[in-house]
């Protein structure tokens, strides 16, 4: 288990992103799956700075690699707002092109990317999200 | 992360290199902006040495491919793609808004 | 030896490698002249992995430059000349003849 | 001393090429002068079979390389039938394309690339052309 606190700003991705390869590979996931983990945290810690805190600079994001027996599970947490991950639209794809919105398709993603993918809210304790990749 | 626009007879090509995500995609978008603000909305985004790109990345593309087609005037296409960034791509239909060339010299031959 | 040729939407690209000299010269014509019988008159030459060219060479570049250049039609340019090429290019004044660019995607946007 | 002998065909061009790379390294000639040495022997011995034995297949080439303290004497000899070098013309440069005519400055460009050029003709022996490099 490695646990680092990154300051919720945009140039903290990258540092998250390192520490993630970093853990997938000591888990012996391979290139394609260490890709597809560093993609989903990199959205859900997009979203966590932009939604749950609202902005730069107003909390953290706690990130804890586990190494499992099958692969890699990925917690982050942060202090932020909740929200209901039942209410995210799926994107539609295939519609023309100027049909599309300008954002959107993060946790579409996540759940495309990841092996499962949970999420707990709590008022105390903030919002935990659980993400796991098998080999 | 570097951000190169060389303006050729028939398109611009823009290459960029590193990580594309909510800390850099702005500014890639603003580099896409520069060049049609220029008139120029034949473009090659040359993606070579683009070792990751978020959702973020997407967005950017989409409104610029949305603006350069605008009136007919134009199209972003991409060249040189990461097998990985094209499989994230796939995964979400966004592949089929850009034509995508195995090489820069084919995409700036398209235009 | 082996001569590849491309076609682009405004250009055509060929690219020979290894020798040219008096005994694969006319096989690089060829090439050209197939071209040109497509009506395509604008041409890259990319020279990226050719090692060796004889004045048999040169002539050829300049009968095509000649065919290209006839009724405005056209222009053979070359791209990724190496060194040792470009200076026994420059000692008889034939560099003069063509517009020489460092990388076949400028040659290629060119057009 | 190296010497060998060449069918008088184009397709020796590039044997001939490797024979004098080979000997140039030797006497420690560097890439350029080389590459000089090369091209000088390659448009003499595209002369040899075009002009002396006026066409393929119908004589041979004797090439041979000797090491001098300060550079590199390339010889070659054939059977063919003899010419002026004074009477050749200089290239023009600079004149339009259209006036280019469709060969020729292979003679031109020897002198150019080789610090000495000896022809000798003898109606018993041939032609014989010593070239010399200078390091
Ligand atoms: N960590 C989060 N905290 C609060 N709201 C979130 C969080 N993640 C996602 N959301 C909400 O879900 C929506 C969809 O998220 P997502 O699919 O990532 O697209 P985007 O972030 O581009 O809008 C967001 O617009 C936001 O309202
Ligand atoms: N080895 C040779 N034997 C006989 N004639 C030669 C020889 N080399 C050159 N010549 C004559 O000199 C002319 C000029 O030679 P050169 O400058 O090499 O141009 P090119 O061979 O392309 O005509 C030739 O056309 C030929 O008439």
């Amino acid at each position: 288990m490695a646990s680092k606190v990154f300051p919720g700003e945009f140039s903290s991705l990258e540092k998250i992103s390192d520490f993630i390869e970093k853990h997938a590979q000591i888990c012996g996931l391979d290139e394609n799956a260490t890709y597809a983990v560093r993609l989903a945290v990199d959205e859900a810690c997009s979203n966590i700075i932009e939604h749950a805190y609202g902005g730069e600079g107003l909390g953290n994001i706690e990130c804890t690699c586990n190494v499992l027996e099958d692969g890699l599970e990925v917690v982050l947490r942060d202090k932020g707002k909740s929200f209901n991950p039942d209410d995210i639209q799926e994107i539609e794809v295939g519609i023309p092109l100027e049909k599309l919105g300008n954002r959107g398709a993060g946790i579409f993603l996540i759940n495309k990317l990841m092996d499962e993918v949970h999420f707990e809210f709590s008022k105390q304790e903030g919002t935990t999200l659980v993400l796991k990749k098998k080999k | 992360m570097a951000i190169e626009t060389t303006e050729y007879k028939r398109c611009s090509l823009v290459k960029m290199d590193g990580r594309i995500d909510s800390n850099t995609g702005d500014s890639l978008m603003d580099a896409f902006n520069a060049v049609q603000e220029n008139g120029i909305f034949k473009l090659v985004f040359d993606m070579t040495d683009v070792d990751f790109m978020s959702s973020k990345g997407w967005w950017v593309l989409i409104q610029t491919q949305k603006a350069c087609k605008r009136y007919n005037r134009g199209e972003i296409v991409l060249a040189n793609v990461p097998k990985k960034i094209l499989d994230s791509l796939d995964l979400v239909g966004m592949n089929h808004y850009f034509k995508i060339f195995d090489d820069v010299v084919s995409a700036v031959g398209y235009f």
